[in-house]
């Protein structure tokens, strides 16, 4: 159902496909003469559409974005029902029938559900009260402002206009983000590999001696460890991750790890250590080259 | 429909039944020769990997020089830079030495077993599933570069010296209690598994082994099958435990059973070693126990009883903590050998208990060379040098549950550095060691450069059981919900969400101070008395509805009269 | 607008000299002693002529004793300033339409349709003005709060401003004369050259008015964006620099639409109210054609009001990265949130409105079909529009999903997908308007068919278009993406106009079907007026706190730090209540207005209602 | 939650509007309408309030010295101050920043740091007590030129950091004095008066935070007060700026044009490491080479080392004055020969020279420097560094 990386296009598809089969089965049916009422028509829409985001949608979609969305389709519907007199008035209908029991049936219906209701509406305030042991919701903000500078093992750096010294062409110039392309493919362990390629090894041999265990081989947050965390480590081959930051912003976080987050961010949540313990700016630096050369994603630049 | 179930009627009972049985039969013929075709091993003729063609090496280096030299090292020594830090050791691929396979003892896997291994990764080491990261084609190139250019003593186009015997799965046994304990009788007898994989298969039998590079290796613990090599895909399936027994692992000390236990012996073997690996849901990401990110402690009547088999402790499920290496502060712990942690809590008015239970090997008491390292003693091994072959003095085993010393200050979800707590929030950690020792901590993170702990002089704290049998530590700590110490000390309040840390020191693995396994953030919550307000609201509630239900009838009756 | 933007670029030119001769001549006089320093925003040096931002503490800051939350001196200010700022715009945004639909009613042939024009202006210029004076009060409340609550800082900000003040106050002056002159002299002014020359005040009027905005704008954006002192505040001589600081001009063009949407918006929800209250069909007629212009003035407007958004957001990106990220993905993310469900919600009433307003038209079936399915791609592209970036997930959930990104909707929380979203959302509410237009006609031109190709092929490729640029605008690295939107704003505007070009071509000679039946519009409508009137408001109080909360602990932004005790960043449920009490305020208020201008006029008003109410000639396609 | 009761509170009065609206029809729109208007405006504060809530935090001001104050002040405040005098700010220490004190520009503070121009400070609460039990200490050193009266008494830990301090000759350790000196003299600059000019109360809480850092309870704020009285002597305090008036602003001070060379010097912080002709508190640094670039600035453009540096593209200067303004605001563009100190790229000088000068108070310094020669240097008797002494570019 899903294939990676058109998932955010496929699930609009989706939705335009279902759209398409309920525009088609209302015209058949009515064609037949078995047209729905209004009524049970935006039950079914409203049941339909959750059941897509609530049971199609793989990764499940996080509670509150599920009821954020069914508000809106609640809304939506109500206002489809309402857009025409002639529509709202068959919506209309079997809820004021079954109000004033215009015939035995939805007396039945009126009786049912006069008695239903309450209890339902019982049953929701009790589960609204009982003490329930759900983890609290966090809120992290993934890319949170970094400072204007940041001061790495007594070196400052502005951020907005640092650079990266070891993006460099063989000829020492600065490599702009996008012109590595080239070198995606190459192997740098080749021993006459140009300059990008031998600051690349060096940072990979970085990465694979810490960052792996918990960022893992494949750089998708899967490390040994992760396991044992929560949330589970960055994922860098998603491109919302290091294809939306700008290399400073890497270093940054590198440098300064979780407890450089500011609050927002939720800084406890993070088991990154500030790397600069660790490791010299020149090798956060090499560090940042490899993470973006392995997952072929250029850094952001801003104009 | 109905026209054929009329056709049913009017046929005879007998020719119905007879149709009805037909249809089953054939059904069930074709479902079991479809499972045991795919269960079929392709035979031994084809199993021989053919020549490459070099394109595809070609290929494959590509790709190893991306994802795989940075530890398995540019010609496949295990060597590569990353090589150093990793426990298992990278797989040295020059002599052909391969773990996972479906072939004979010794010979060299086919080339489906390489691809599954690629494919699905080995549990429990750094090597992960590379499925959706390389496709298929990428995996099946890979492997063709191994096989050609990094097996180097062996090859596996040597028709004249390589054999691939393709194990014989002969027809599976399914789990049942008879079979599991046979499969005990075979593991504490005739297959002398119990020797290494001990008592309860905790791998605490022989502890001191070697693989054949001479790095060494622990038996493995048998309780743990999300962490068997080869068993990401589906961790309960006793048919990876039948093929290891049978293959044995090459490069270990794990033989192969062929020749000693029969086809259903083996079966029996894997359907009992299954058994003791507990049932959890595995979360697929991850593949290991799904984690529950809070703790619920139970509220009981009476004394927290001080034995673990009381059926108080017995009606708590244990739960999951998952241990990560600490290796983000110096010294830094790359081998974490306990990676798990089970843990139990229960309350009364006075006292909160908790139960810790973790697998390790090697019961460790510092010795007195520890103690007098302790103060020096110093971190990751010199550049250059494999972990695997860093050898410690002997330090305490222990265990420790971190809390911020003051979590009511805290704005939700705001919490401590997790790692011994920050200079802004002090935690409170209370450790337990080997030597019997229980000592409370306060934390305040980096001060003066170094994570520190400072020990506090109060004696709240209780171990009240601890014991180590079979591999496993169990121990259980209590104190009293709430003390005088309200600076440093964690209080406790019902129905509260107290953020909570695990950690726990392998002795033997020279785990000490920082150098430690280490969970994340957890909460523990005392389960809160429903309170009276979850039964009277329901009851307004349902009064008010009727109430405006009886309001709307009346309008309703009242627009019918005048109707009329 | 021209004018405005003349007027601003104006501004140079008459203020610049008499600065610059002020700062040579204090160098002159001073030569020896005067210190240069270097401005924070251009870079240029200048001489030293103010004081550096004085040095608070908490003490520094007096409060009166009253309860919380009203002891923190920030929420008093906040909300003077809210109130200040909505009768303020209310205000401004009025004499704008004034002026359109009088010179609408100028240019209308038909006499009856212009008088109906012409009295709805004068309507409006009279509840302006009982406005006008609300602003007035508010302001001087607002400046006595300031005094006394933040009087350090308003010793400071005046000092820099101080050259200006004698503008600001002279314009004030001339704003309040000419207001008078244009509604008193509306009768005796009707007709002919006089009516002209009504006209041109109504312009001159929109003129003061603009400019006295521009200039308490760039109150507000200089505390955003300081320019013109040096790093410790001191003025460097050159009010200018002080006035086009980096935020101003994105400020003012987003303020003047905003204004006049929130304009359009109070008007419409005014008549909405009438048309309820209405106790015959005529006044139902009436209000419900005065709310129908006003909902078409206020979403005219709102169309251009997104891409003025995105261009202020540039700015702020341009101006400090960290600030924009604040906003963003940042601390103020959540309030983007909020602003997507209120932008939706006006989408969605504007549609809902227009749909319903169908029925006044017979005839008006064949096109209700369609509704649907613009139902559906609004609510599509608002599903995209209202995914935030940053997730609110338990523990659990982000480890089901394996990271901070989902994989399906993860991606909608980028800028390159709301582009796409808003786009769409916009186009779906231009098609909605067009089918409106349509709904009583029965199209005669020959070329009907291609008319209508052509509109169904411009409005594909522009939404194909569109969405193909989100999709791949993903992909690129951030500066080209940038560029991106471009050609997205461009579909949209094209579809707009051509589109409704096309259609109105379309419509000559069209057969009617029917007349508008004015008054023949559901009940339900008249509250998506409403809705869209509360939704505006709120937006506006939203949009007012993220641009002033996004300095976070600063007076002025890098300059001027705040140490007052209440320097932290509220929580959005806190902000929330605030703004909420604020609006309701601000609707009680309004309440009152109208009831004082229907105290005074009830007369003339149903003189005017009766003449409107007669039945109306063929031919309004408004 | 209480913050969401609004929201509660504005939704049940819009149902009670309602009722009352039924029931009451004569202003029925007016109810409604107004209860429609809180309906949305309770929904869009609940959805506000059921989202995430995070208060945005204010990050401390920058500490403000008040005299006096640090007596009463508790210790976690006064060792925040000192960190901020050490560091920058508070959390500096982990950000490896530099504040007034300029002291992490020679010493280190973390453990396996090791520092070639000054000692590790790690420990040094305990080890004070050994050092003053030394022979070498007992000595008194009495020779030393700038000792003060009094000076080589320390007889508690507090009082030895507080002398070393006011008198870095008094006592230097061993292997860290002046090249040549034999351990008698120290390369530490006067950090009470002159250049870095810390306050009495700024001194208290830099040794305030060295205890607390170490975990132990530093001295109370009176003890080290009256350590530093006995060494310095009351004309040589510098005085802290009386609490009322305007101090320096926020960040770093600035050097204008305005500005003479000696405010510059003063404010720059300078002579912690520069000897420099004509200014009279620039006599003693022993770090940097001495800047009278009359005589060296030509001589070094043209040397073979500097011509390397352009050619490796790291310097670029043509002229002498490009050159000392290159060496003040690129300090790492070429560092002299004589004070590589092993790491010919990198120079130990503050790198962000560039953000502190305006450019017409670097055009007046280096016009300034450039004026210098050996007349003026030994006019003020300046002996220079002993990498490079005076005697050895004027001989």
């Amino acid at each position: 159902m899903w294939t990676e990386g058109y998932m955010p296009v496929q699930m609009l598809i989706h939705l335009t496909v279902m759209m398409a089969v309920y525009v088609g089965a209302n015209y058949f049916l009515k064609k037949i003469g078995k047209g729905i009422p209004a009524f049970p028509q935006a039950i079914l829409i409203w049941l339909g559409t959750y059941s897509y985001f609530k049971f199609a949608v793989a990764p499940p979609l996080p509670s509150t974005l599920l009821y954020t969305f069914m508000g809106l389709v609640t809304i939506v519907i109500f206002l489809f029902i309402s857009s025409t007199e002639q529509g709202w008035t068959d919506f209309k209908r079997p809820i004021l029938g079954t109000l004033m029991a215009v015939n035995p049936m939805y007396k039945g219906v009126r009786t049912f559900s006069f008695v239903v209701l309450p209890l339902l509406i019982g049953y929701g305030t009790y589960d609204f009260n009982v003490p329930k042991f759900d983890e609290p919701i966090d809120l992290r903000t993934v890319h949170p402002a970094p400072p204007a500078s940041t001061t790495v093992r007594g070196q400052n750096f502005t951020l907005q206009t640092a650079q990266n010294p070891y993006r460099v062409e063989d000829n020492g110039e600065y490599m702009e983000p996008g012109h590595e392309k080239k070198y995606f493919k190459s192997n740098v362990f080749e021993p006459n590999a140009p300059k990008y390629l031998q600051y690349v090894k060096e940072g990979g041999s970085i990465f694979f001696q810490n960052c792996h265990f918990c960022h893992g081989d494949n750089l998708n947050g899967r490390g040994m460890f992760a396991f044992a965390f929560v949330p589970i480590p960055a994922n860098f081959v998603d491109p919302g991750t290091l294809a939306q930051l700008q290399e400073t912003f890497v270093f940054w976080r590198i440098a300064k790890g979780g407890p450089g987050l500011p609050t927002e961010s939720a800084p406890w949540a993070s088991a990154m250590p500030p790397w600069e313990e660790h490791l010299t700016t020149d090798e956060i630096w090499k560090v940042s080259m490899f993470e973006y050369w392995h997952t072929e994603f250029f850094p952001r630049t801003w104009e | 429909m109905n026209k054929i179930f009329s056709v049913f009627n009017k046929m005879n009972a007998v020719v119905a039944l007879a149709v009805t049985f037909a249809i089953v039969a054939t059904g069930t013929l074709i479902l079991t020769t479809a499972q045991a075709a795919k269960d079929e091993k392709p035979a031994a003729a084809s199993v021989r990997p053919s020549k490459p063609a070099p394109a595809d090496i070609e290929a494959g280096k590509q790709v190893y020089f991306r994802k795989c030299v940075w530890c398995h090292g540019p010609e496949g020594a295990g060597d590569g830079p990353g090589a150093d830090r990793l426990w298992p050791r990278p797989r040295n691929f020059n002599q052909g030495t391969f773990k996972i396979r479906h072939t004979g003892s010794g010979e060299l896997p086919t080339k489906e077993d390489l691809v599954l291994t690629v494919t699905h990764g080995l549990p429990g080491s750094a090597m992960p599933s590379w499925e959706g990261v390389l496709t298929a084609q990428q995996i099946n190139q890979v492997v063709d570069f191994v096989t050609t250019d990094l097996v180097k003593d062996r090859s596996f186009q040597d028709a004249e010296n390589e054999e691939f015997n393709l194990i014989d799965f002969g027809k599976q046994i399914p789990s049942s209690e008879e079979s599991i304990k046979r499969g005990r009788e075979v593991y504490m007898n005739k297959g002398k598994c119990v020797e290494c994989h001990g008592e309860e298969g905790r791998g605490d039998g022989n502890k001191t082994q070697k693989d054949e590079w001479g790095f060494p290796i622990f038996p493995a613990d048998l309780q743990k099958c999300w962490n068997f090599r080869g068993n990401r895909e589906d961790p309960y399936n006793p048919k990876n435990i039948f093929r290891e027994v049978s293959t044995g692992l090459n490069g270990t000390p794990m033989p192969s059973f062929v020749d000693v236990l029969t086809p259903d012996q083996r079966w029996d073997v894997a359907n009992f070693v299954i058994s003791l690996c507990p049932k959890q849901k595995i979360d697929p990401l991850t593949a290991h126990p799904a984690m529950q990110v809070v703790v619920r402690s139970r509220n009981i009547e009476g004394d927290i009883p001080n034995n673990p088999e009381d059926p108080i402790w017995q009606k708590v499920d244990p739960q999951y903590i998952g241990l990560a290496g600490q290796i983000i502060h110096k010294p830094r712990n790359f081998v974490r050998l306990v990676d798990e942690v089970w843990v139990k809590s229960i309350f009364n008015g006075k006292e909160i208990g908790w139960y810790l239970e973790w697998n390790d090997r090697i019961k460790s008491v510092a010795t007195k060379e520890a103690v007098a390292q302790a103060a020096s003693f110093q971190e990751t091994p010199p550049e250059g040098q494999p972990i695997a072959l860093r050898e410690y003095p002997m330090f305490n085993d222990a265990v420790a549950i971190e809390f911020p010393s003051k979590w009511k200050e805290l704005t939700p979800p705001q919490k401590p550095r997790f790692v011994f707590g920050d200079a802004k929030h002090a935690i409170d950690l209370w450790k337990w060691e080997s030597d019997g020792t229980v000592q409370e901590y306060t934390g305040h993170g980096a001060m003066g450069g170094d994570l520190k702990l400072e020990a506090r002089p109060t004696q709240n704290v209780k171990a009240i059981f601890s014991e180590y049998k079979n591999g496993v530590w169990r121990v259980i700590l209590t104190r009293a919900l709430t003390t005088d110490d309200k600076e440093n000390a964690v209080q406790f309040e019902i129905g509260q969400y107290i953020p909570t840390v695990f950690f726990v020191w392998d002795g033997n693995n020279g785990d000490h101070g920082l150098k430690s396994s280490i969970s994340t953030w957890y909460y523990t919550i005392m389960e809160p008395p429903t309170p009276t307000k979850a039964y009277i609201y329901p009851f307004v509630a349902v009064i008010l509805v009727f109430g405006l239900e009886g309001w709307i009838l009346r309008k309703v009756n009242a627009a019918k009269q005048q109707r009329k | 607008m021209v004018t405005m933007l003349i007027m601003s670029l104006a501004m140079p030119f008459f203020l610049t000299p008499v600065m610059a001769q002020e700062a040579t001549k204090a160098a002159t006089e001073a030569a020896p002693k005067v210190e240069m320093a270097k401005d924070v925003y251009f870079k240029t040096e200048g001489p030293v002529s103010g004081n550096p931002v004085p040095e608070l503490k908490a003490a520094d800051y007096p409060s009166y004793n009253l309860p919380y939350p009203l002891s923190e001196n920030r929420i008093l200010i906040w909300s003077i300033a809210q109130q200040h700022l909505y009768f303020g715009s209310f205000v401004l945004a009025v004499p704008i339409f004034c002026m359109i639909i009088e010179l609408v009613g100028l240019l209308t042939k038909d006499p009856v349709m212009a008088k109906k024009y012409d009295d709805l202006a004068h309507l409006l210029v009279k509840i302006s003005l009982t406005a006008y004076s609300v602003t007035a009060i508010l302001g001087g409340l607002l400046l006595f709060s300031f005094i006394t609550l933040y009087p350090d800082f308003f010793k400071y900000i005046s000092s820099l401003f101080r050259p200006v003040m004698h503008i600001y106050a002279l314009l004030f002056l001339a704003e309040s004369g000419t207001l008078y002159i244009y509604y008193y002299g509306w009768d005796r002014m009707a007709h002919g050259f006089a009516k002209w020359m009504h006209a041109c005040l109504g312009v001159l009027l929109n003129v003061f008015g603009s400019v006295l905005m521009m200039l308490a704008n760039s109150w507000a954006s200089f505390m955003m964006s300081p320019a013109g002192v040096d790093e410790q505040g001191r003025f460097l001589g050159n009010i200018w620099n002080v006035l086009h600081n980096a935020l101003w001009n994105p400020l003012n063009v987003h303020r003047i639409i905003g204004n006049m949407v929130f304009g359009g918006g109070i008007v419409a929800a005014y008549a909405a109210y009438k048309f309820l209250a209405a106790k015959n069909m005529e006044e139902k007629a009436y209000y419900d054609w005065m709310g129908y212009i006003a909902m078409f003035m206020a979403v005219g407007s709102l169309i251009p009001l997104p891409f003025a958004g995105y261009w202020l957001m540039r700015e702020v990106y341009g101006f400090r990265q960290q600030m924009g990220i604040t906003l963003m993905g940042g601390l103020l993310a959540w309030l983007f949130i909020i602003q997507a469900v209120l932008i939706g919600a006006l989408f969605f009433s504007t549609n809902y409105y227009l749909f319903n307003g169908m029925e006044r038209m017979r005839g008006a079936e064949k096109y209700q079909k369609y509704i649907k399915y613009i139902l559906f791609l609004t609510t599509a592209a608002f599903i995209v529009w209202l995914t935030p970036h940053t997730l609110v997930m338990r523990p659990a959930e982000l480890k089901a999903i394996g990271g901070q990104q989902h994989p399906i909707i993860g991606n909608f929380g980028v800028m390159s997908a709301k582009n796409g979203a808003v786009n769409t959302m916009i186009m779906t509410t231009i098609i909605s308007f067009l089918l409106y237009q349509r709904s009583n006609k029965i199209i005669t031109v020959k070329w009907e068919a291609w008319g209508n190709a052509a509109l169904v092929a411009m409005f594909a490729v522009a939404l194909v278009n569109n969405w193909w640029l989100a999709i791949y605008g993903y992909f690129i690295p951030a500066n080209v993406r940038v560029g991106l939107s471009v050609p997205q704003v461009m579909g949209t505007l094209t579809t707009l106009f051509v589109g409704s070009a096309i259609n109105i071509a379309m419509m000559k000679g069209s057969k009617l079907t029917g007349p508008i039946e004015w008054g023949k519009i559901s009940v339900r409508s008249q509250y998506a007026l409403f809705a869209l009137a509360v939704s505006f408001t709120w937006l506006m109080a939203l949009m007012g706190y993220i641009r002033s909360s996004v300095r976070l602990f600063w007076h002025v932004m890098e300059v001027f730090r705040d140490t007052s005790p209440w320097a932290f960043t509220h929580t959005i449920g806190f902000a929330a209540n605030v703004m909420s009490m604020n609006v309701m305020a601000f609707w009680l208020f309004v309440l009152f207005v109208f009831w004082l201008g229907e105290l005074t006029s009830k007369h003339a008003v149903a003189e005017a209602r009766k003449e409107a109410a007669r039945p109306v000639m063929a031919g309004g396609s408004e | 939650m209480t913050q969401g009761l609004l929201a509660v509170t504005i939704l049940f009065s819009s149902i009670a509007l309602f009722i009352l609206a039924y029931n009451l029809p004569r202003v029925r729109g007016l109810l409604m309408a107004i209860g429609f208007y809180m309906v949305m405006t309770g929904a869009f504060t609940g959805y506000s309030n059921w989202l995430p809530q995070t208060r945005g935090e204010v990050p401390p001001p920058p500490l403000k010295m008040e005299a006096g104050a640090v007596d009463s002040m508790p210790v976690d405040k006064l060792a925040d101050m000192g960190e901020a005098v050490i560091f920058g700010k508070v959390g500096g220490f982990a950000e490896r920043g530099i504040g007034k004190g300029q002291c992490p520009l020679c010493h280190t503070f973390k453990a396996g740091d090791i520092g070639d121009r000054a000692p590790n400070l790690i420990g040094l609460s305990k080890r004070a007590m050994e050092r003053l039990a030394e022979d070498r200490y007992k000595k008194g050193n009495a020779a030393q030129p700038e000792s003060f009266k009094g000076s080589g008494r320390a007889v508690t830990a507090a009082e030895y950091i507080a002398e070393s301090h006011s008198c870095p000759s008094c006592y230097v350790v061993a292997g860290f004095g002046e090249k040549g000196s034999n351990d008698t003299k120290s390369p530490m600059p006067e950090i009470h008066k002159g250049a870095i000019g810390l306050t009495l109360e700024e001194l208290i809480a830099v040794d305030t935070w060295l205890y607390f850092r170490e975990g132990e309870t530093p001295p109370p704020a009176k003890e080290i007060r009256a350590a530093y009285e006995k060494f310095i002597p009351e004309g040589e305090r510098t005085k802290s700026a009386p609490a009322g008036e305007a101090a320096a602003p926020a960040g770093p001070p600035i050097a204008l044009a305005a500005d003479t060379p000696e405010q510059i010097v003063k404010k720059m912080g300078c002579a912690a490491c520069h000897q420099i002709p004509g200014i009279s508190i620039a006599k003693t640094g022993a770090i940097g080479p001495v800047l009278m670039e009359k005589v060296t600035a030509q001589r070094r453009l043209s040397s073979p080392e500097y011509q390397a540096r352009v050619k490796a593209g790291k310097a670029g200067a043509k002229t002498p004055k490009q050159y000392v303004i290159e060496s003040i605001v690129n300090p790492s563009a070429y560092v002299v020969h004589e004070f590589e100190m092993g790491n010919p790229e990198k120079s130990i000088m503050i790198p962000d020279f560039a953000t502190k000068f305006t450019y017409g108070a670097l055009d007046k310094m280096a016009e300034y420097l450039l004026s210098q020669d050996c007349a003026a240097a030994k006019k003020d008797g300046l002996n220079g560094p002993a990498m490079e002494p005076v005697s050895k570019l004027c001989g």
